[in-house]
């Protein structure tokens, strides 16, 4: 049965969070000093106590890639089964999918000349 | 993208090259003869001028003779303190009797900050394993057996083993007279 | 009105940092990624050098020397001696200033191999690091057979050198340049036209030949400019003037120039080992030293043209074996005013390809 | 397995995002909220498209189409709210009372 | 034989699925570990040094004493850390790190082989949650080198997972399945032959891509040492830090098998046994990694993003275009 | 054996354990008080409910949930959340007043109940033949309908993907002046 392909996946994932959680809870305890000190659990800059907080508010820049992102990502999604199912459709299916690249190029360009992909 | 190839080239070909590493504890690294490594001292030939003491930039020497029976000054203590001395050879320049020289010892690692005082009884050990005084002496006492030209061809062969330091430690005394 | 401008962050890089050459540390403050202010603290390795000179006598110093600039040793050993020399009007027998220049050179060469090598590791490249180090190796290797040390050198002495060339040396040293030579080749084909270095180093921390004039720059950071002041050729000093040799100039002032000044400057500098090589006469290394060296008093300031620039010896005396107060000019100390300067507006990323470029030695910053 | 748990999984999920959504003051978490609205009614798309009397693959179909408006809506959600968090300095629902910033 | 397409699922075959997958993956963890030993080795090789020759016989156990020794290590949380996503990080990038394996087909009687109708697509949807693990490390360290160099990690990746699932698309076009075993075994039949051949566009996004995703050299600028310290993880230590690793090398090496099934043709060779061939042309293709690393400097941040939106998925699109147009007219 | 009326099956198992995954992190949603902890717990919520989508034999559409959701949207929360929170910040007090909350609480779970009585008490129509699952590939069967029956949507998502794009570029680009 093709379900059984899941239940494969679902082991080697099941194996996959056994193996860390194995490793860092069950093994880990038994073979690995704990000793924190105060000078061990400070967090590292260069050698010196931390100025300020690192948690600050960050560029909108990254933003912005993870927002093309998701947008070209869900065009992804689109364009796999037009993969898939290529040769059965034919010429209106390419002329289909070079009208929804097409837009989405549109979209591209438009972020590229407002200088999003600019890294500055 | 031309560049990049060139450079993939680069790396390529030095895969089946030549290893240039040492192995190191295993295969000791050769050091030349003016190696400045940890010093020897062979307390008989001391004179207790303390030029060494007087000439070392950071003062990591001290130490202290009295006179002996014959009037002469004998050495008695004769510390190196290691955490400091820089091995700059200054002390070797200047002392007139060769009493303290540079080996080819260079390891000095040591668990406690105490270990790094080397006294008299270590330095004069140091030049047993590592030192050039006893190839000096062989090779003068060589010098003087073949002037009595005896037995020429045997001394050869025993000396030869010490061959590669005579040189050496000859052309070292001669410079090192000269300043 | 808050925008969303991200926050400003300090961020400490060094000391205790795999990119900062030692213990330099850079406080910078970043805004997003982009650096708006760079603050270089220095003096974790300070070893107060200049005062100690003042307990010690002119030829203990040049131990010291040896620790300042620890890549070229050699010449800060020469930058002391030529100082007292000039003191003293001392003159240096003709071999030891052949040896000398030798020497330099050599050392000038393994200094600029470190410098490309341990640029293009803080760029990312790991190998040209470690195919440099075999070069150096030899160099290093050449030194410890001349003069007993690596690295801490201790060679040359007031009036000459303290050692004459062992036997063959000197047909090493030019067995060797054929050698260095084609490696230069091969380490220009590794990456000098990787475009991934390019795009990384052309056009980055540009240097204005007004702006290094007016920060006092020297050595390579200076001739990248464009500016064509070598002392060597400006101010010979030694027997420099003997030698043919071209001084190596920049266009752009910025991080390839700089790097690639270095890789001519060995070039230009194996090209003086080989005249040397050719014409060193016989003769005695050390010249006519009074046993105990005094100079007169007065103040007496010469330089030379160091591996990173104008590395000058300022000694006040008062007649006496020690000097009274001496002051060393580190090219590495003055030469990083300008990183702040550099810094500012670029990215983080940038920021190591521009302290790269500036190279500094702390050794020699902290003194 | 019969259509009903997969109908009541789909009700307590956008009962869970219809609570957030009402009662949260973090507008990002009032968006994930309204997500998690969205993923019941995919729930529901699938289920029926797996179940229906006429099984077919349209079920299917729509939810990937709402899949597609959801990232767009989501982007567009956060754009809104990280200008407005730019305008007032917070991402407070109960400071969205002007209709322009 | 043992196949999953055909018969019910009983606990008799459960088992044997189960401890299919345990072998399977005790091997592929071991091909990993040797993964590091041979990066090593490659490395220092065309660095004219030795590399790791101490542990064992020509060194072989190296990698078995690295994992050891990260098992004993101390396993410092900072103090200002998140403590819970900061424990929990690792896993989340491991985790999807070592699922994908199951959908490789390593041999051709793909036995312990996840046949997925959409295996291509499994792939690409679980890289992405690792960057979700990457972030939240970075995040949850709370220091500021990590921070930067996780934002940086997802920003990286982000942009990088368009253009590989785009040059995919050629070859799902050509073979017209999205499942890896039917992609194989189409290269046998192809008229072109292994799919490099028509999709040599295809596959040099999909290599820059796959070079990007995993971070390596010349695209390692989030763990970028001289910037970033270690990148997101700089204050991971012992086997948390090593988890971390394991991801990479895992990703490094799924992603060579994933460049092997889709352009190299799998398992397909002649005379030697199809494991042989699978395990030959993913070494290669790891190795052509391990070789970029030795000789290539990191790229500019700035010009990073912009490579991937400007110049690889513009052609990626092109290939696309391109394949469709072809197979429409010849 | 039964299992709240199903006979125990691989199915039945895993919906169950889905559903505890989904709706646990569901509610860990929304009493978690750290933000990012919220990220994490709404990427388990499209977890399950990407495995509810291949339990129902929507393989495709599972793994779209897994990209799309768990990947992407996921990425994008965690992203806006940095750029938002101070983390040294602690999060704003109680979220509503109590006795708001909790008449939220019950007004929803009214609602929720009343659907769930509906669903229980309506006899579905299930056809006798409930589609079997993967005896194709949903790939093909999803291209075939996009490309035939759903032409005009399909190039629809394009124009909405692009105008979201442009619109959230121009809103969030808008501090550069």
């Amino acid at each position: 049965m093709y379900s059984n392909n899941f239940v494969f996946v679902l082991i080697f994932m099941a194996l996959g969070v056994l193996l860390p959680v194995g490793a860092l809870v069950v093994l880990g305890p038994l073979l690995r000093p704990n000793h924190p000190t105060r000078a061990k659990t400070t967090t590292y800059e260069s050698g010196l106590e931390p100025i300020g907080d690192a948690r600050i508010r960050f560029n909108v820049r990254y933003y912005l890639f993870a927002l093309l992102f998701v947008i070209f990502d869900v065009e992804i999604v689109f364009l796999y089964p037009w993969a898939v199912a290529y040769h059965a459709l034919g010429v209106f299916g390419f002329v289909e999918m070079v009208i929804f690249i097409a837009l989405l190029v549109i979209g591209l360009v438009y972020a590229w000349k407002k200088k999003v992909l600019e890294w500055k | 993208m031309f560049g990049i190839l060139k450079g993939l080239g680069v790396t390529f070909g030095q895969l089946t090259k030549k290893k240039v590493t040492l192995q190191y504890p295993e295969v000791k690294p050769v050091w030349p003869e003016r190696f400045r490594g940890i010093h020897e001292f062979i307390p008989e030939l001391c004179i207790v001028c303390n030029q060494c003491a007087r000439i070392c930039p950071t003062s990591c020497i001290s130490l202290s003779g009295s006179r002996d029976a014959n009037k002469k000054m004998r050495i008695d203590t004769y510390d190196i303190n290691f955490e400091i001395c820089i091995l700059c050879d200054l002390c070797v320049e200047v002392c007139p009797t060769e009493a303290i020289r540079m080996t080819d010892q260079f390891e000095l690692a040591a668990y406690s900050r105490e270990e790094f005082y080397k006294d008299m009884h270590w330095l004069y050990d140091n030049h047993k394993e590592h030192g050039t005084y006893h190839a000096l002496q062989e090779a003068k006492e060589q010098a003087a057996k073949e002037q009595a030209a005896k037995e020429q061809a045997a001394k050869e062969a025993g000396a030869k083993e010490q061959a590669g330091r005579e040189p050496v430690a000859a052309s070292e005394a001669a410079t090192g007279g000269e300043t | 009105m808050e925008t969303l401008h991200s926050e400003e962050m300090i961020l400490n890089i060094g000391p205790q940092h795999p990119s900062t050459h030692g213990v330099f540390r850079l406080v910078v403050t970043i805004d997003g990624e982009q650096i708006v202010a760079a603050d270089p603290v220095v003096g974790y390795l300070h070893r107060g050098t200049e005062k100690l000179a003042e307990s010690l006598q002119y030829t203990q110093i040049i131990p010291y020397t040896d620790r300042l600039d620890y890549v070229a040793a050699m010449l800060n050993n020469y930058a002391l001696v030529h100082t007292v020399e000039y003191a003293m009007d001392l003159e240096i027998p003709e071999r030891a200033e052949y040896l000398r220049v030798i020497v330099m050179e050599l050392n000038r060469v393994a200094s600029h191999l470190l410098f490309v090598g341990a640029y293009l590791l803080d760029l990312g490249a790991m190998s040209p690091f470690l195919y440099v180090f075999q070069e150096r190796e030899m160099i290093v290797q050449l030194f410890n057979e001349i003069c007993g040390a690596r690295l801490t050198y201790n060679y040359m002495r007031v009036g000459g050198v303290k050692w004459d060339a062992p036997p063959g040396w000197l047909a090493k040293v030019r067995d060797f340049l054929p050698h260095m030579r084609e490696k230069l080749k091969m380490y220009d084909a590794l990456i000098s036209g990787n475009e991934i270095f390019l795009s990384r180093v052309r056009g980055m921390g540009v240097i204005t030949q007004e702006e290094a004039v007016a920060y006092s720059l020297s050595g390579i950071n200076l001739r990248s400019t464009g500016l064509r002041f070598d002392l060597r050729k400006k101010r010979p000093y030694g027997i420099y003037d003997k030698f043919a040799f071209d001084v190596v100039v920049g266009q752009n002032g910025d991080c390839f120039d700089r790097y690639w000044c270095h890789f001519l400057e060995m070039e230009q500098s194996l090209n003086i080992v080989e005249q040397a090589l050719e014409s060193i006469p016989d003769g005695p290394v050390l010249g006519k030293v009074p046993k105990l060296i005094r100079i007169p008093a007065g103040e007496y300031y010469t330089s030379i043209e160091g591996a990173r620039g104008e590395l000058g010896v300022y000694i006040v005396s008062d007649g006496k074996d020690k000097p009274y107060r001496m002051k060393l000019r580190r090219p590495s100390f003055v030469n990083l005013q300008i990183l702040s300067k550099l810094l500012i507006g670029q990215n983080m990323a940038n920021m190591i390809a521009i302290l790269g470029a500036v190279d500094i030695v702390l050794g020699e910053v902290d003194a | 397995m019969a259509l009903q748990p997969f109908l009541a999984l789909g009700a307590i999920l956008f009962g869970i995002g219809l609570f957030g959504a009402l009662t949260k003051r973090n507008l990002i978490i009032v968006l994930i909220s309204i997500e998690m609205m969205l993923n019941a009614a995919n729930i529901n798309l699938v289920a029926f498209s797996h179940f229906a009397l006429k099984p077919n693959i349209d079920g299917q179909v729509y939810a990937l189409f709402n899949i597609a408006i959801a990232a767009a809506e989501v982007a567009v959600g956060l754009a809104i709210l990280l200008s407005f968090f730019r305008a007032r300095s917070s991402s407070d629902v109960r400071d969205v009372n002007l209709m322009k910033w | 034989m043992f196949s999953w397409q055909t018969q019910p699922l009983t606990g008799l075959n459960f088992i044997g699925m189960v401890i299919g997958a345990v072998v399977v993956l005790a091997i592929l963890l071991l091909v990993v570990m040797y993964l590091i030993f041979f990066l090593r080795k490659v490395v220092a090789w065309m660095q004219n040094r030795i590399g790791p020759n101490r542990v064992g016989p020509w060194g072989l156990f190296q990698s078995m004493a690295d994992v050891l020794k990260l098992l004993l290590k101390e396993d410092i949380v900072p103090a200002k850390a998140d403590r819970a996503l900061f424990l929990v990080a690792p896993i989340i990038a491991f985790v999807p790190a070592f699922t994908v394996l199951a959908v490789i087909p390593y041999t051709a009687g793909h036995i312990f082989t996840a046949g997925l109708n959409i295996g291509v697509l499994f792939y690409i949807a679980l890289s992405s949650i690792t960057i979700l693990g990457i972030v939240l490390g970075g995040w949850a360290s709370n220091n500021k080198y990590s921070l930067v160099g996780g934002l940086r990690s997802a920003a990286q990746m982000i942009s990088y997972e368009i253009p590989l699932g785009m040059s995919v698309l050629g070859v799902v076009m050509l073979a017209g399945s999205l499942n890896l075993t039917t992609i194989v075994q189409q290269q046998a039949t192809d008229r072109f032959g292994w799919y490099i051949i028509p999709q040599i566009i295809g596959f040099v996004v999909f290599m820059i891509a796959a070079v990007a995703e995993l971070n390596q050299t010349p695209f390692d600028l989030p763990e970028a040492e001289s910037e970033l310290v270690a990148g997101y993880f700089t204050e991971y230590t012992g086997f948390r830090f090593a988890f971390y690793m394991l991801t990479e090398f895992v990703y490094l090496f799924a992603i060579s098998a994933l460049a092997t099934t889709l352009f190299l043709g799998g398992w397909l060779g002649p005379w030697l046994p199809s494991w042989l061939w699978f395990a030959i042309k993913t070494s290669a293709v790891i190795f052509f990694m391990f070789w970029l690393r030795a000789t290539m400097p990191r790229l500019r941040v700035d010009k990073l993003m912009g490579f991937a939106w400007k110049v690889l998925i513009p052609v990626a699109l092109f290939n696309i275009l391109l394949t469709g147009l072809l197979s429409l007219l010849v | 054996m039964m299992l709240f009326g199903f006979p125990i099956t691989g199915e039945t198992v895993a919906f169950f354990m889905l559903a505890l995954i989904i709706i646990t992190s569901g509610v860990f949603l929304m009493t978690l008080r750290n933000v990012m902890h919220m990220a994490l717990a709404l990427g388990g919520v499209f977890l399950g409910v990407a495995g509810i989508f291949v339990i129902l034999g929507a393989d495709f559409v599972g793994v779209v949930q897994v990209m799309i959701y768990a990947g992407a949207i996921t990425i994008l929360m965690v992203f806006s959340l940095m750029l938002t929170h101070s983390g040294n910040k602690a999060e704003e007090g109680p979220e509503v007043g109590a006795v708001r909350g909790i008449a939220t609480f019950v007004g929803v779970a009214i609602v929720v109940g009343a659907i769930l009585l509906v669903i229980r008490h309506t006899s579905w129509p299930v056809s006798p033949t409930a589609m079997q699952p993967y005896h194709q590939s949903t790939v093909l069967l999803i291209a075939d309908a996009l490309f035939h029956t759903y032409t005009i949507q399909f190039e629809l998502v394009s124009a909405i993907l692009t105008t979201a794009l442009v619109g959230a570029v121009i809103i969030a680009r808008k501090e550069e002046q």
